[in-house]
């Protein structure tokens, strides 16, 4: 008698309690079919792009989305780190390395049905060099500006000189780019994201935008890069939707591609989902097919459970990073030694690193031409450290080590884990390590920088199989992150940036390689290949180095 | 022939790790259709539990009732509690002491009116409007339609009451329970209700039970008098032997605590000692024993038991008050109160 | 009425005023800027000065403040460091995410807390009462992010009943009016889109609604049981009304009156405090951008944001106290 | 001075017997109330276990939190960590480190948490609420101006969102678990200052203090002697409601990043935090710490809801 009195009072929490239900069964009678179409593929990304141009942006996350809507001269062979033709079918560099010739594919055509030639490409490059106000701001042209210099007329002192010197085309399948001096960026320059190549009609739009507003405490990319319409280039896909509320870009197969394969999906989602498990419950529901950035931890389980983990090669490094000036006994190479000493990098990759992680012994993995295989090695032995320490004094040796807290990045997939068994090392050799837990953005990448933290943990993943991209980012000059002089090899690594041929830039490689780890500016630790996943019904892109995976490879089985 | 005839009435309160308490133990007492029922004591004495056990308004859990209370042919203490809803506000009707607390505070007047009117006269719409305010007006609400749409707190105290009353006796009900109905208004106020309801009674041969503490009140209202005390009725009688000659020395007591302005001046009020608090099981004795005047040895040797005369006066004692001893205190209360209805009520409306 | 609220909204402008001085100091004296986010790591300190100049953070803080406070009455809020868009398009691309799932976290609060409240208050101390108050407590008691990992797994992977995250299956190319999904596909009559959104609006809803959801138990319950010791409530059953009247109009009507208070609270307090929420289920509100822009130092969106919500909890709260007139006639805005 | 105490004295009669029902004291009755009430009994029982254990952490631990002794036989790549065996009754964690000293350890750093949080929080928030109601409550006008200011600041800290308060605090005093016991109490403070304020003002419009004013004490003396005293009961309740929150929103903040690390100092929101990397593959290293928080938060959240209840004497039978 009670319940039937309580039917009414219960009709609301029944009704919601209905709703739910009714949603939940309906979504299961649709799941029979599949999870969704088949001619949408979405891609869980951890971060968001920032513009639809690349030549506007520096980050991977935006060149991951452009790389796939544009095309350079010349590209990386898939699933490796050689320098291939793409848009350009071959090339030749001038022995002084200032002249670069290539000779253009044909019948290639843009998204907007403009016809890609000789006369396009110098437009694109034109585009770049005679950028003027706002463009010529970090902002929107660091990538030019590290690969190519400054531009036509700087406006800014502190801009570098220009190394570009001009495009010129040889009728309609040649051009002709010529540079200022020989720099160790070339060719890579030519495979860079964010010089992929745009329609010249779309240019011309960009033109008549206008400079971006500029003013101070203003900062607003040009329209035409945040939405999709406008911007045009040669890939596999074209841009169909950019929904910054969903953080979704949605890239369509553009059928007029010239190259193969063709788009394998007719629809290519890209979705911004940061948390590592939420994208792996995604996949694991079905609601995404695939994501980046799997955390070593989820590897296994999710080859047992049927899904596929392609796991890219080794192209990144994580270091243990020393500050001389802010820990005046790190000058001494005895405790810079020591501290090599007393860590067990394997110890790391086998307990805390995915398979496929190696120990490094250098500043860049084995995958990059120029690694030397005569480096001095500093092989894990707590004792000897202890003996360095005492013979420098610094036997008592008490030191702050920064590390970031929320962060994971493909050569550090989870910095508290590293950092406290590189501190279980460091005691044990009798050093007393004082935690400095921060934020990644901007907490620790400022600290890092301004040389606030003696010992630290950071990385790098190459851009170019290039040894400068690696080893030229830290030793080139007086750099604030490390805080030492070392003329000798500021002025080795001058030499090797300013040598045009390949063969011999290597072999100075080699010798760099082995003088750096004799002066031992910080502790090379592991090398960590990044993996993908992807549900068992599609066929993943081949996994690249330098994560410069096609998405055109990617169909439903 | 009796209308609600209430045969030895109990209700136990059980709380978790405590002793169960006896509220009211073996009450009887009878009402005859249209007569006015006096049930008198000091608050904690089971007055108002009673009146909410013979309404069904007692909580269903902790608390046993047992005993009989036969209204109209059934009981009440027996019947199903939709029943017992059917019964409520039609057939039989409660008036409550604070009549702000007692009104919805957050509903207009005129629908906790019409309610009552739909729920069990099937009246809707305007209909019903036309019926409450026809109720307020005879319950002496003045401009009454504009009153219907108003709430409690824009009325005043005896406005509230007033209207309380209205709703129990829309449906014109054969028994109505009024729990201290004054307590809580001002003495000029006080007056005016009480010869309502006498009137309201008078007028529809309705039966009342009248629940107070106040003899002043029951004096000039009721026609049968029990006298309760720790959960029983210390003494019954009709008004005037009641007041005329009281044999309980706690009746005698509390006609001895009412400020007369006759008294002497000088004259202390001579009031009981110790509170309801100071008593002693039935089961041990007579409970008002340590507060008693006349207790004897013989009080706690066991319970009293209900001593009844030929005139129907009905006593618990073993050392009753004494004649002389009981006139002194009792003759000046059995004057009627004077009556009060030449003054108007809207008065009380000029605030 | 009217005047009462002009006079409340008068009084905004001061409060916002000492509110965007307080918040700009406090946010400028945090250490670091907005240049790590948007630079390469291995950017050089020159072009670190070049950004921070470009962004106008080498002046003084006051000039800077000025600066704000003249586009700020041109109801202009700057444009977002990271992003580069003007903070009200930002904030209005992603409000709507917030309050789809703030609406729906309340609806699914309100309609399980108010009736289980009300059944453990009638049930008072007996094992009903017992399960449902520690029960709905236990959802205050689960971590946000936890409780929304266990929903995933459970709801989205292993039965697969709804999606894990987002707010519409992307592909799916619903037309937008509004930004406000489920109406968006009212209003376009794509009924399955307006399908698709609250499918996805259940289990973040879920989550966000588990602090909500157990104040509004505890709140009814005690607010039930209040009323249920109330005189009029047995006035109303010696008049003999029915159940579901004395339950409707008198014990409900005034056991309402402090919950509808603290939903107006609530709701404002979820506003901002979607931020694990919206993170978890990669939802795309304000308060996952928020979170971002804190890392980011992007001060134009913190500003500006923070002050946006501030004056919506203060309407919230103003519709609260003039619903609150409306429910309670003891009540009047003077 | 002996008319003025003589009065005071009256004073404390009519509050004594407000408090006084049936000869014993408000918070006996309350007590005894609590007693009969299984959730109090529930609630107490955890948080009693919970602070034994936090107190005797250190001796019921049998290894250090952060010796990774174990590291050698973990591997991520494999997903091997040993699981519950003879000398780790609960297995180790991903750093090779023992699950069970660990938890033990991490009883006391969340006891802290909750502890620290909440009297930061209590004592900021009992300033400012106390001013303010003692403001409006009894200095006119000027007082309701000030009482105005405080409680819209007051009211605009509740729309701030508390992670940005948190950030802020970890930026500026670095991030360890005195960050998070700021960062959490002072998202309590305008929460106790709103209540203590609300309940004064409960307090101050009550007949014995109506009665106290007319009977001419100071008005400082009123607001110290009795609204603030009679305030408390909220104040109680909430504390014991606050000591849960701070344990859960410690884990919010280390699932952001912003907990406090100190691995020799776990703490069960940054362990909880910690595990989301293994939830795919080893689901235990959250499960404790995630059982652990839910248990105490629920225990100190029953408490907290049974003590209100037994003081609410509108509640009372």
């Amino acid at each position: 008698m009670k319940s039937r009195k309580l039917r009414g009072l219960l009709a609301l929490a029944s009704v919601t309690v209905l709703a739910l239900g009714t949603a939940a069964c309906a979504k299961s009678d649709r799941d029979d079919g599949g999870s969704g179409d088949k001619d949408t593929f979405v891609f869980g990304t951890p971060g968001s792009p920032k513009s639809l141009d690349p030549s506007l942006a520096t980050d991977g996350e935006t060149f991951r989305v452009t790389r796939q809507v544009f095309e350079t001269l010349l590209k990386h062979e898939p699933g490796g780190t050689k320098i291939v033709p793409s848009l350009a079918e071959s090339y030749e560099q001038s022995p002084d390395g200032l002249i670069w010739t290539f000779n253009l594919r044909s019948g290639v055509k843009f998204h907007d049905g403009e016809a890609f030639n000789a006369a396009a490409v110098c437009k694109n490059y034109e585009r770049w060099y005679n950028w003027t106000g706002t463009y010529q701001n970090t902002n929107f042209s660091s990538y030019w500006q590290e690969l190519f210099g400054g531009f036509a007329k700087n406006e800014d002192a502190k801009t570098p000189a220009a190394n570009f010197k001009s495009c010129a085309p040889q009728g309609d399948l040649k051009v002709v780019i010529t540079v200022d001096h020989y720099s160790a960026t070339l060719p890579g320059a030519f495979t860079h994201a964010s010089l992929g190549l745009h329609s010249p009609k779309a240019i011309e739009k960009y033109t008549a935008e206008g400079n971006p507003t500029g003013e101070a405490g203003k900062f607003n990319y040009p329209a035409f890069s945040q939405t999709a319409g406008t911007v045009a280039g040669t890939g596999p896909f074209k841009y169909a939707n950019w929904d910054k509320g969903a953080q979704e870009v949605t890239l369509e197969a553009f059928d007029g591609y010239w190259g193969s394969p063709k788009a394998g999906v007719k629809k290519l989602v890209m979705k911004t989902i940061k948390d590592a498990n939420a994208g792996r419950q995604a996949l694991q529901s079905g609601d995404i097919q695939g994501y980046d950035l799997v955390a070593p931890a989820d590897v296994s389980p999710l080859k047992d459970a049927g899904y596929q983990v392609p796991t890219r090669g080794v192209f990144n490094l994580l270091y243990l990073g020393m500050q001389q000036e802010a820990e005046p006994l790190l000058q001494k190479k005895e405790v810079r030694e020591a501290i090599a000493h007393a860590i067990d990098k394997q110890s790391i990759v086998t307990s805390k690193l995915p398979p496929g992680a190696k120990a490094a012994d250098q500043f860049m993995p084995d995958t990059v031409e120029g690694y030397s295989t005569t480096v001095p090695k500093y092989d894990y032995n707590p004792e000897k450290a202890k003996e360095l320490l005492k013979g420098a004094g610094a036997d008592k040796l008490s030191i702050d080590f920064c590390y970031p807290t929320e962060v994971s990045r493909p050569y550090m997939p989870s910095p508290p884990e590293i950092f406290e068994i590189l501190k279980a090392n460091l005691q044990a050799a009798g050093i007393t390590v004082n935690d400095k837990p921060m934020k990644w953005a901007p907490d620790y990448l400022d600290a890092t920088d301004a040389g606030k933290c003696p010992l630290y943990i950071i990385g790098w993943t190459g851009d170019y199989n290039e040894a400068y991209n690696f080893i030229g980012t830290w030793f080139a000059v007086y750099d604030g992150g490390w805080g030492f002089k070392n003329e000798k090899l500021f002025a080795d690594m001058a030499t090797v940036s300013k040598e045009p041929d390949k063969a011999k830039r290597i072999e100075l490689y080699k010798a760099l390689n082995d003088e750096i780890m004799t002066y031992l500016p910080g502790v090379p630790l592991t090398s960590s290949p990044p993996s993908m996943a992807f549900a068992p019904n599609v066929n993943p892109p081949t996994t690249s180095p330098l994560t410069q995976e096609n998405f055109a490879e990617v169909s439903y089985k | 022939m009796a209308l609600l005839e209430v045969e030895d009435l109990a209700v136990t309160f059980h709380r978790r790790g405590t002793e169960p308490v006896r509220a009211v133990d073996g009450v009887s007492f009878t009402v005859a259709e249209g007569q006015v029922v006096g049930l008198v004591g000091e608050s904690g004495c089971g007055k108002s539990v009673t009146s909410l056990a013979l309404m069904g308004l007692l909580a269903k859990r902790g608390v046993t009732v047992t005993g009989s209370a036969r209204f109209e042919e059934a009981d009440l203490l027996q019947m199903s509690p939709s029943s017992m809803r059917d019964m409520r506000g039609a057939r039989m009707a409660m008036i409550f002491q604070d009549p702000l607390s007692s009104l919805n505070p957050v509903v207009p007047i005129g629908l906790q009116v019409t309610e009552v009117l739909q729920r069990h006269r099937e009246l809707r719409g305007d209909k019903a409007r036309a019926e409450a305010a026809d109720l307020l007006d005879r319950v002496g609400i003045p401009d009454p339609t504009r009153r219907l749409k108003e709430y409690p707190h824009q009325l005043s105290g005896g406005m509230r009451q007033r209207a309380l009353i209205a709703m129990a006796v829309a449906c014109r009900p054969r028994l109505l329970i009024a729990d201290e109905p004054t307590t809580a208004l001002d003495v000029t106020i006080q007056a005016q209700i009480l010869e309502l309801l006498k009137d309201l009674v008078a007028e529809e041969g309705t039966a009342l039970i009248m629940i107070t503490h106040d003899l002043g009140v029951v004096a000039g209202l009721c026609d049968e008098i029990n006298v309760m005390y720790a959960g029983r009725v210390v003494e019954a009688a009709s008004r005037r032997p009641l007041f005329a000659r009281p044999v309980h020395p706690y009746s005698v007591g509390l006609l001895a605590s009412i400020p007369r302005l006759d008294a002497p001046r000088g004259e202390k009020l001579t009031p009981i000692p110790g509170s309801v608090r100071d008593n002693i099981a039935w089961a041990d004795g007579c409970a008002f024993a340590p507060r008693c005047t006349h207790a004897v040895e013989a009080c706690v040797e066991g319970p009293p038991e209900l001593t009844r005369t030929y005139t129907g006066h009905a006593y618990r004692c073993v050392n009753p008050v004494s004649r002389e001893e009981a006139e002194a205190v009792a003759a000046p209360a059995v004057l009627p109160t004077p009556s009060l209805t030449e003054a108007t009520p809207s008065e009380e409306e000029s605030s | 009425m009217v005047r009462y609220i002009v006079r409340r909204l008068l009084q905004l402008i001061p409060t916002l005023f000492g509110l965007s001085l307080l918040l700009f100091a406090w946010l400028h004296s945090l250490p670091g800027g907005p240049e790590a986010a948007l630079l390469d790591v291995r950017a050089t300190a020159d072009t670190r000065a070049q950004v921070r100049r470009s962004l106008g953070l080498d002046e003084p803080l006051w000039i800077q403040y000025g600066r704000f406070m003249k586009r700020l009455a041109q109801l202009d809020l700057g444009d977002s460091f990271s992003t580069g868009t003007p903070v009200v398009e930002e904030f209005g691309r992603r409000f709507p995410a917030t309050v789809e799932l703030t609406v729906a976290a309340m609806i699914l609060a309100i309609g399980l807390g108010i009736p289980l409240g009300y059944l453990a208050a009638r049930r008072h101390g007996r094992l009903l009462d017992i399960l449902t108050v520690s029960g709905s407590l236990l959802g205050i008691c689960i971590p946000i992010f936890f409780l929304g990992f266990l929903l995933k797994a459970l709801l989205a992977v292993k039965l697969g009943w709804f999606p894990s995250l987002g707010r519409q299956t992307p592909g799916l190319d619903a037309t937008r009016v509004t930004g406000f999904y489920v109406l968006d596909g009212v209003l376009t009559r794509e009924f399955d889109a307006s399908w698709d959104a609250l499918k996805h609006l259940v289990l973040p809803g879920i989550a966000l609604a588990s602090i909500p959801f157990a104040i509004i138990v505890r709140m009814t319950r005690a607010s039930v049981l209040e009323v249920l010791g109330e005189d009029y409530v047995r006035t109303a059953e010696a008049k003999g009304l029915r159940e579901s009247t004395v339950r409707r109009r008198h014990v409900l009507r005034n056991a309402m009156l402090p919950v509808a208070t603290s939903i107006g609270l609530l709701t404002g307090g979820l506003l901002s405090g979607a931020v694990l929420t919206e993170t978890v289920f990669a939802f795309g509100g304000i308060g996952s951008f928020l979170a971002e822009a804190i890392s980011n130092r992007d001060y134009p969106v913190l500003m500006g944001f923070i002050m946006i919500i501030a004056v919506l909890y203060v309407l919230i709260n103003l519709a609260v106290d003039l619903s609150y007139s409306l429910l309670d006639p003891r009540v009047r805005v003077r | 001075m002996s008319a003025k105490t003589d009065r005071i004295d009256r004073l404390a009669e009519l509050t004594a017997a407000r408090a006084d029902e049936g000869g014993h004291g408000l918070w006996y009755e309350a007590f005894k109330r609590l007693r009969r009430n299984p959730m109090a009994i529930a609630g107490a029982v955890i948080v009693l276990v919970f602070v034994l254990i936090a107190i005797l952490a250190r001796v019921l631990a049998p290894y250090e939190p952060d010796a990774q002794t174990w590291l050698g036989e973990t591997s991520t790549a494999t997903m091997t960590f040993p699981g519950a065996r003879a000398g780790n009754l609960l297995g180790v964690d991903h750093l090779g480190r023992d699950m069970l000293s660990r938890l033990l350890i991490g009883s006391q750093q969340s006891l802290l948490v909750g502890v620290v949080a909440t009297v930061l929080g209590f004592s900021a928030g009992a300033l400012l609420g106390g001013v303010s109601g003692a403001c409006l409550g009894l200095f006119g006008t000027a007082g309701r101006r000030v009482d105005a200011v405080l409680m819209r600041f007051n009211d605009m800290a509740l729309a701030v969102p508390s992670l940005l308060l948190a950030v802020s605090v970890a930026t500026l005093l670095g991030q360890s678990l005195i960050t998070v016991m700021i960062a959490v109490g002072v998202t309590q403070v305008p929460v106790f200052a709103r209540l203590l304020r609300g309940s004064m003002l409960a307090q101050s419009h009550s007949d014995y203090v109506m009665a106290s004013t007319a009977l001419g004490v100071r008005k400082s003396r009123i607001v110290l002697n009795h609204i603030l005293p009679n305030s408390l009961g909220p104040v109680l309740v909430q504390v014991t409601l606050s000591l849960a929150t701070a344990i859960i929103e410690a884990a919010g903040l280390s699932f952001l990043g912003l907990g406090g690390v100190d691995a020799a100092h776990p703490e069960w929101g940054f362990m909880l935090a910690e595990s989301q990397q293994y939830l795919s593959g080893a689901l235990r290293f959250a499960v404790y710490p995630a059982t652990a928080i839910i248990v105490t938060a629920l225990g100190f959240t029953l408490l907290g809801e049974a003590l209100r209840e037994a003081l609410d004497p509108k509640l009372r039978k």
